[in-house]
């Protein structure tokens, strides 16, 4: 045990292995419908993954996460999307330093490129809205998120506006997207157990003392938000090429709300909870389709949903997996 | 290129429908000043209160005077529900469990409405009294508008003689800045704030009633943008503040209608971006809001 | 990790249950939004459909075997529409996909049948780029049809020459609508004073009423055409006219709801829209079909998507028929060779090529709360369906 | 009238006052002294109730109130004036002062009293209307205390009066309890400022890091060497 | 000329109309140990927090090492050799010892992001001297067994001891301690005296030391400064402050009473 311990690296790369199998078992074993829920889990565990670091570990109350998933998502998507259907769907050529006319991008480098897009928005927007406290952030990164999707409406020229963009090729897959949640939750625990973590673990716990044990407040959550940024926009990406379609409206209040309600549910600021919460709530909401079809009450599984988020708030408010900290005041 | 009627007419839609922001921001600003709770529910008593009246007020034509103290009953009552099954467990715990659980109210009434009354959108026929059109040379308004803006500013004035005046009101201001000594006082903290909870969501529900008499059509999912914006005039005109709520809520009224009206037409969708882009502007430059108490930051 | 593995493990258990189906029925797959901002158009259609397949199998089904329908709510989300399609097809091998009255969602659902091979029918969705895009058949005209329809009506029989067009675009079909609407206008010699943008979402419409006015008031405008959907097609009409605009007021098939009188009131008086059929229509087939629909659902069809939506299950049940076979591959071979089928909404037959059915339009007015056909109307002019986004 | 038994008080794990026991008669100024962290203002924040005991029993008229919640102890009379004052900074002076008799329903009796708290502190009556935020240390100070005396209490809970004030201001500060006291006020005054305390009181009780110390009559108290000890050290 | 390791000049501080420091002054000289004493509110905190940078200045000069650092940021000013404690103690209240030390190491830490995310060598050297300098400062400490306890469920002696060593966690020279004995009793304040003589002697530390505690600000201090309204009132050896009238006039108040 120790010895392991010692190289949690190893523990890291046994559960890859295991990943690896389990995914391919999925993806021969199991019907398209079960995988599509699967990949469904991976892409909103990769999301509440990124925001636990700037939510959970650096304390930063952030609800504009469906923002950055929209910058990765209409990124990669304009990046890859076919040449032969861009005319049909009245999308712009890529400019030559893009690629040109004659190219569309590979997958991966589109999803990095939207990743990377999505950080530098988390910079340029951080710098200011970062030295907000408490629901004063809360409420400017939503501010942030209306913005983005104002955007991504008007530039009809690049987004074709508020309908929004069809027929994305579907290129994610279930390897794609465990691959990716791998990386996200490997590099997210790679950052809290650094001394770059460390200093975000401190910025939660008390800025001022963080402040005075040399560490500069406003750096560590500007990689926070830029990293978490970063694979919201890779899971936007991966979204967008499994939905096959876009549009702004989606990524607005409700995915939002999603994604923040998930990692409560879970438990902020633990390694598992992201993944519990987000794979809990999607097996519960497909788990209950049948039900609701059966008794044909459309909306029953929304009210389930709110019933279950009532009763976890009141009763474990710091998520499933979260532990309860005695905490002075 | 405007003329003048043109103009006084823009301002006077931005004012009518800042004046239904300022209310739902009145009523938040009562709980968020006291309990630091952004309260998504509150969009959903917009719901609840337009449905209500529209069961009694169109179906069962019950005179307007006896609805709208009806409508401020039923909205306390649903105020009070929601305090005392959840909130007041939730008190003194993580903010962001009373965030997800008034998100998660928000989201049960919604579907709940949606299965009582359908997904459809229910016409909403107010009395001809109150949709009677009077038009001179400048202005084209109906008296419904009329009755928002002096409900409004009615309401405003109450409740700002309510905080500053009554027991209550300063009790609540007392408990607002510091619990404890509040507490102290003698003041029975519970009571107090389930009051605040009860006047927020009655003027939620009373909000509600305007909107559908204003507009005429109401749905089950007619109230989260709304709370949400109202949220945003709160904060813009300055948490806790009566006559910030107002100002909140008439600033965005304005800048949602001028904006379209005075842009080119191409760029009515940025509607909202712009309502928000002066949320964030106001927060970078005044933290605390227009009319906002600063607050203090100890070391 | 545990857990992600008991949770592979939980469906296995659920999606082994669910693989069990029964043999001999036709199974029809259908996708609608029946929560969300399409549900009050969706609903309607999705009642046609059961009223079409209670129907046929009364009278034996098709092919001798009755027809199952597996519906499934995509709740106006992207997600839950791609995995509706996959589950349709892979869990429950249905014949063929019927779903959504609107553009957007055919759109999501569509190309996926497509990979499949499963043909996909829309009963509503009106944008005529929908064959090009996603291999998806309509039941309806398409919408450069009905704005042609409303173009070649205001001009040549009113002579109403300048027009404000407002948009909606956060629809494909709003937007689609406007631009072949615009296009047929300058075809037919009228001009586009000038477009107002609006969303779905939005409630208040006061400052463009204001606009409109304004534009009326020094004679720049003889009539507006507004693209809007049944949940707010209601709230302009009202807001329009109590803002003191009194110049004709032009709809498309979104105006058929009855929220339209209901929210209009007295002000829906005159609106002139254009849509599929009229449900006043004294043709035996139009009153059989509503006295059916009241017998099975308590009241009358809402809108025309409930015709439209009965018409669509009937012509995949003839295209079945004429092909012999439920096999996927074969049915579009079989929806292509119906001619002349006889529809509560119209007469349908697909042209050679083409997967949208030549159609007449209604042209429709509200007269005392009551749509009144004024005529029909089967445009001359075509705007190319290239012109819309 | 007040009477503390073996009262221990923890925030969290850590102990703030161990075993204190003292006892309050009617009529008199008792004084709590000690130094900063000695675990005065926990004792005094217990008997008002905003803390629990972890131990001990607080009586008061005889009657144990260790489960009553602090609006309930307000309504027998006991009020806490609190440390660094806590007075309502975005209120009025008129409606901190109306707040401290918010238990009280007799209207024509408060204004009475609100009259009788001008004409002790006319200071507060030319600044009614005044934000009490804006007003002087000194005069937050008599602010603090003309609301504690809105309630009319029986007992009252002087939490460091003199803090923070000009040694001008101290005394008279302590001319207006030693006023207070004689319209039968019993007051538990807890003091950093040992000699003007000592001067007014009748009892002492000397707390050093949570347990009591020294107790006795007030002179005898200042003649002793330890009381300068547990201040100045050795 | 001596050299001063830390001088502070004519240091005024309001907020709002209240003056909470007036005129303070200091010069400190290298490896001694200063004590501020004063009553309650008396400012000395303030003072600390104008030093370490938590707070700015109204007016007046902060020169430590040769640097003016008065509107220096606060990490600006550790980065310089400069730390402090608090006196409410603001431990990380949820993470481990462990962690809280680890934390303070992060200004002598190098490693940048790319190498921390791809565990190069250079990190795990890193890593292993940074858990050198935990163990060793748990040790100086005696805080061994409790490692990976919460620290807010160490007793209330032991919280406050963490809060020394995590500054001493980021290689100070001189140290600022605000009421490190607050909270503890008698015994475990004069543990606490010895601790801070062996550390100052272990690591060559400067300190400042606000505390009201008489008996460890006597026995630790060399020179002790009085403040009392924000300025110094007397500074002496301790012998000298405790018999000064002013002093006592300060802490017990006037013995004039009016009434």
């Amino acid at each position: 045990m120790r010895k392991i311990n010692k190289f949690p690296e190893l523990w890291f790369l046994v559960g890859g292995l295991i990943l690896l199998v389990g995914v391919f078992l999925a993806d021969h074993l199991l019907n398209r419908y079960l995988v599509h829920i699967l990949i469904l889990m991976g892409i909103y565990s990769i999301t509440t993954v990124s925001l636990n670091l700037t939510n959970g570990y650096t304390g930063l109350f952030s609800l504009g996460h469906a923002a950055f998933m929209a910058i990765g998502a209409y990124t990669s998507t304009l990046l890859a999307f076919p040449i032969a259907l861009r005319e049909a769907y009245e999308l712009p050529l890529l400019p030559s330093f893009l690629g040109g006319p004659e190219y569309s991008w590979p997958f991966f480098p589109a999803l990095v490129a939207g990743g990377l897009l999505a950080s530098i928005a988390a910079l340029l927007i951080g710098a200011p809205v970062l030295r907000l406290r408490g629901h004063y952030l809360s409420v400017a990164s939503l501010g942030f998120m209306v913005i983005v999707t104002t955007f991504a409406k008007t530039l009809r020229g690049i987004t074709r506006g508020s309908m929004g963009i069809n027929a994305i090729p579907s290129y994610t897959n279930i390897y794609w997207t465990y691959l990716w949640l791998f990386i996200s939750v490997y590099v997210v625990w790679r950052i809290v157990n650094s001394r770059f973590g460390r200093a975000m673990l401190a910025i939660r716990e008390d800025e001022t003392a963080a402040q005075a044990l040399g560490i500069y407040p406003m750096k560590y959550k500007l990689l926070s938000f830029a990293v978490g940024a970063f694979f919201a926009g890779v899971a936007g990406g991966l979204y967008a090429h499994f939905t096959k379609a876009i549009r702004p409206f989606e990524f607005s209040f409700f995915l939002t709300f999603q994604i923040v309600t998930m990692l409560i549910i879970g438990g902020m600021g633990t390694t598992s909870g992201p993944i519990v919460g987000a794979a809990s709530l999607i097996a519960l909401r497909y788990a209950l389709k049948p039900v609701e079809e059966g008794l044909q009450i459309y909306g029953l599984i929304e009210l389930i949903y709110a019933t279950l988020l009532i009763v976890i708030m009141l009763w474990k408010p710091e998520g499933i997996m979260g532990k309860r900290h005695s905490r002075m005041s | 290129m405007f003329s003048l009627g043109y103009l006084l007419q823009q301002t006077m839609n931005g004012v009518v429908l800042g004046c239904i922001y300022a209310l739902l921001a009145l009523g938040m600003t009562v709980v968020y000043g006291i309990l630091r709770l952004i309260n998504f529910a509150h969009g959903a008593l917009i719901t609840l209160g337009a449905f209500f009246t529209y069961f009694i007020l169109v179906r069962l034509g019950i005179p307007l005077v006896a609805t709208i103290f009806l409508v401020l009953g039923f909205g306390g009552l649903m105020g009070l529900v929601l305090d005392i099954v959840a909130y007041r467990k939730l008190r003194g715990g993580p903010e962001v469990a009373l965030l997800i659980t008034s998100l998660g109210f928000y989201t049960f009434i919604e579907n709940f409405m949606k299965m009582v009354v359908s997904p459809q959108p229910y016409a909403f026929k107010a009395p001809s009294y109150l949709t009677t059109i009077f038009r001179t040379s400048f202005l084209t308004f109906r008296t419904i508008d009329l009755f928002i803006i002096g409900a409004s500013i009615a309401i405003m004035w109450c409740f700002h003689l309510f905080i500053k005046k009554t027991k209550m009101g300063i009790a609540m201001r007392a408990i607002a800045e510091n619990l404890e000594v509040a507490s102290i006082m003698g003041i029975e903290i519970n009571r107090v704030i389930s009051v605040a909870f009860v006047l927020g969501s009655a003027l939620a529900a009373f909000t509600g009633f305007m909107w559908g008499a204003k507009y005429g059509q109401i749905s089950y999912d007619m109230g989260f943008l709304t709370g949400v914006k109202a949220f945003v005039a709160v904060v813009v005109g300055g948490v806790g503040s009566v006559p910030g709520a107002m100002v909140g809520g008439v600033i965005l009224g304005l800048a949602e209608i001028l904006s379209t009206a005075f842009l080119p037409t191409y760029f009515s969708e940025y509607r909202d971006g712009i309502v928000f882009a002066i949320l964030i502007l106001v927060l970078l430059v005044r933290p605390s809001g227009i009319m906002g108490v600063k607050e203090e930051v100890r070391v | 990790m545990k857990k992600l593995l008991t949770v592979i493990l939980a469906f296995l258990l659920v999606g082994g249950a669910s693989l069990a189906y029964a043999q001999e029925a036709i199974k029809v797959g259908i996708v609608m939004g029946l929560t969300g901002p399409w549900a009050s158009i969706d609903t309607p259609a999705l009642n046609g459909i059961k009223l079409a397949t209670e129907e046929i199998n009364q009278a034996g089904g098709v092919l001798g075997r009755p027809i199952e329908l597996k519906t499934v709510d995509t709740k106006a989300d992207e997600g839950e529409t791609v995995a509706a399609v996959i589950r349709l097809v892979e869990n429950e091998k249905v014949c063929a996909l019927i779903g959504y009255c609107d553009t957007h969602w055919v759109n999501i659902a569509a190309p996926l049948a497509r990979e499949y091979g499963v043909p996909f029918i829309t009963p509503g969705a009106t944008h005529p780029r929908i064959p090009e895009r996603t291999g998806a058949w309509l039941a309806c005209f398409g919408d450069n049809a009905q704005a042609a329809a409303i173009a070649e009506y205001a001009i040549n029989d009113l002579g109403l020459k300048k027009g404000a067009i407002w948009v909606d675009t956060a629809v494909d079909f709003s937007v689609a609508v406007c631009a072949y609407f615009a296009d047929a206008m300058k075809h037919y010699g009228g001009e586009i004073a000038y477009e107002d943008y609006f969303e779905t979402s939005w409630t208040d419409f006061s400052s463009m009423v204001a606009r409109l006015k304004e534009y009326q008031d020094r004679g720049e405008v003889d009539f507006v055409y507004v693209g809007g959907i049944p949940g707010n097609c209601g709230l302009i009409v009202k807001q329009i006219r109590e803002g003191g605009v009194t110049i004709p007021i032009f709809g498309e098939d979104g105006f058929d709801t009855p929220l339209l009188v209901e929210t209009g009131g007295e002000y829906a008086e005159g609106v002139v829209f254009a849509t599929h059929m009229s449900l006043e229509d004294p043709n035996p087939v139009v009153q059989q079909f509503k006295e059916a629909y009241e017998a099975m659902f308590g009241n009358p069809p809402e809108n025309a998507f409930a015709a439209l939506g009965y018409d669509t299950l009937k012509v995949l049940a003839k295209a079945i028929e004429i092909a012999g076979t439920d096999d996927p591959k074969s049915i579009p071979e079989g929806l292509s060779q119906i001619k002349d089928f006889q529809g509560v909404s119209g007469v349908i037959s697909y042209k050679e090529g083409s997967q949208i059915p030549d159609k007449s339009v209604a042209i429709i007015e509200v007269k005392n709360g009551k749509f009144a056909t004024i005529k029909q109307i089967t445009p001359q002019y075509l705007p190319d369906p290239k012109i819309a986004k | 009238m007040l009477k503390i038994e073996n009262l221990t008080v923890k925030y969290g794990v850590i102990p703030a006052v161990h075993n204190a026991n003292l006892e309050v008669r009617e009529g008199q100024i008792v004084a709590l002294l000690g130094a900063n962290g000695a675990g005065k203002t926990t004792i005094l924040k217990t008997i008002m109730g905003i803390l629990k005991p972890a131990e001990g029993n607080i009586y008061y008229q005889g009657e144990s109130i260790n489960f009553f919640s602090p609006p309930q102890r307000v309504k027998m009379g006991i009020t806490l004036v609190p440390e660094g004052r806590g007075i309502f900074n975005r209120l009025s002076v008129e409606e901190n002062l109306f707040l401290g008799a918010y238990h009280r329903s007799d209207k024509e009796e408060v204004e009475k009293d609100l009259n009788r708290i001008y004409t002790l502190f006319p200071r507060l009556q030319e600044r009614k209307e005044q934000i009490a935020g804006t007003l002087s240390g000194g005069e937050q100070q008599m602010l603090a205390l003309g609301r504690g005396l809105m309630s009319r209490p029986l007992l009252i809970l002087l939490d460091e009066p003199s803090l923070g004030l000009a040694p001008l201001l101290v005394r008279e500060l302590y001319s207006f309890i030693a006023n207070i006291r004689k319209e039968g006020v019993t007051i538990l005054l807890v003091e950093q400022n040992a000699t003007m305390a000592l001067k007014v009181c009748d009892y002492v009780y000397l707390l050093e890091t949570g347990v009591v110390k020294v107790q006795g009559i007030a002179e005898e108290v200042w003649s002793r060497e330890d009381v300068k000890k547990v201040y100045l050290g050795g | 000329m001596t050299y001063f390791i830390l001088e502070v000049e004519d240091l005024w501080k309001s907020f709002g109309g209240l003056t909470a420091v007036s005129g303070y002054q200091l010069k400190l000289p290298p490896d001694s140990v200063y004590g501020l004493i004063g009553p309650n509110g008396a400012g000395k905190t303030t003072i600390f927090n104008l030093i370490s940078g938590i707070i700015k200045p109204t007016r007046g000069k902060i020169i430590f090492k040769g640097k003016d650092i008065t509107f220096w940021r606060p990490d600006q000013v550790v980065a310089l050799g400069l730390t402090r404690t608090f006196q409410n103690l603001r431990l990380f209240s949820s993470l481990t010892v462990e962690m809280n030390l680890k934390i303070a190491s992060h200004l002598h830490a190098r490693c940048n992001f790319w190498s921390s995310l791809f565990s190069f060598p250079s990190f795990f050297r890193e890593e292993r001297e940074i858990k050198k300098r935990v163990d060793y400062i748990l040790e100086v400490f005696d805080l061994v067994p409790y490692r990976e306890e919460v620290s807010s469920n160490l007793p209330y002696g032991l919280q406050r001891k963490l809060d020394i060593a995590r500054a001493l966690m980021t290689k100070p020279q001189l140290v600022l301690l605000d009421e490190p004995s607050a909270g503890m009793n008698t015994q475990e304040a004069e543990d606490l005296a010895e601790l801070i003589r062996r550390i100052k002697e272990e690591f060559q530390l400067t300190l400042i030391i606000v505390e009201h505690r008489m008996s460890l600000v006597m026995g630790l201090a060399e020179v002790v400064q009085v403040i009392d309204y924000g300025s110094v009132i007397a500074m002496g050896s301790p012998e000298e402050v405790q018999n000064d009238p002013q002093v006592i006039e300060a802490y017990l108040g006037t013995g004039d009473v009016v009434a």
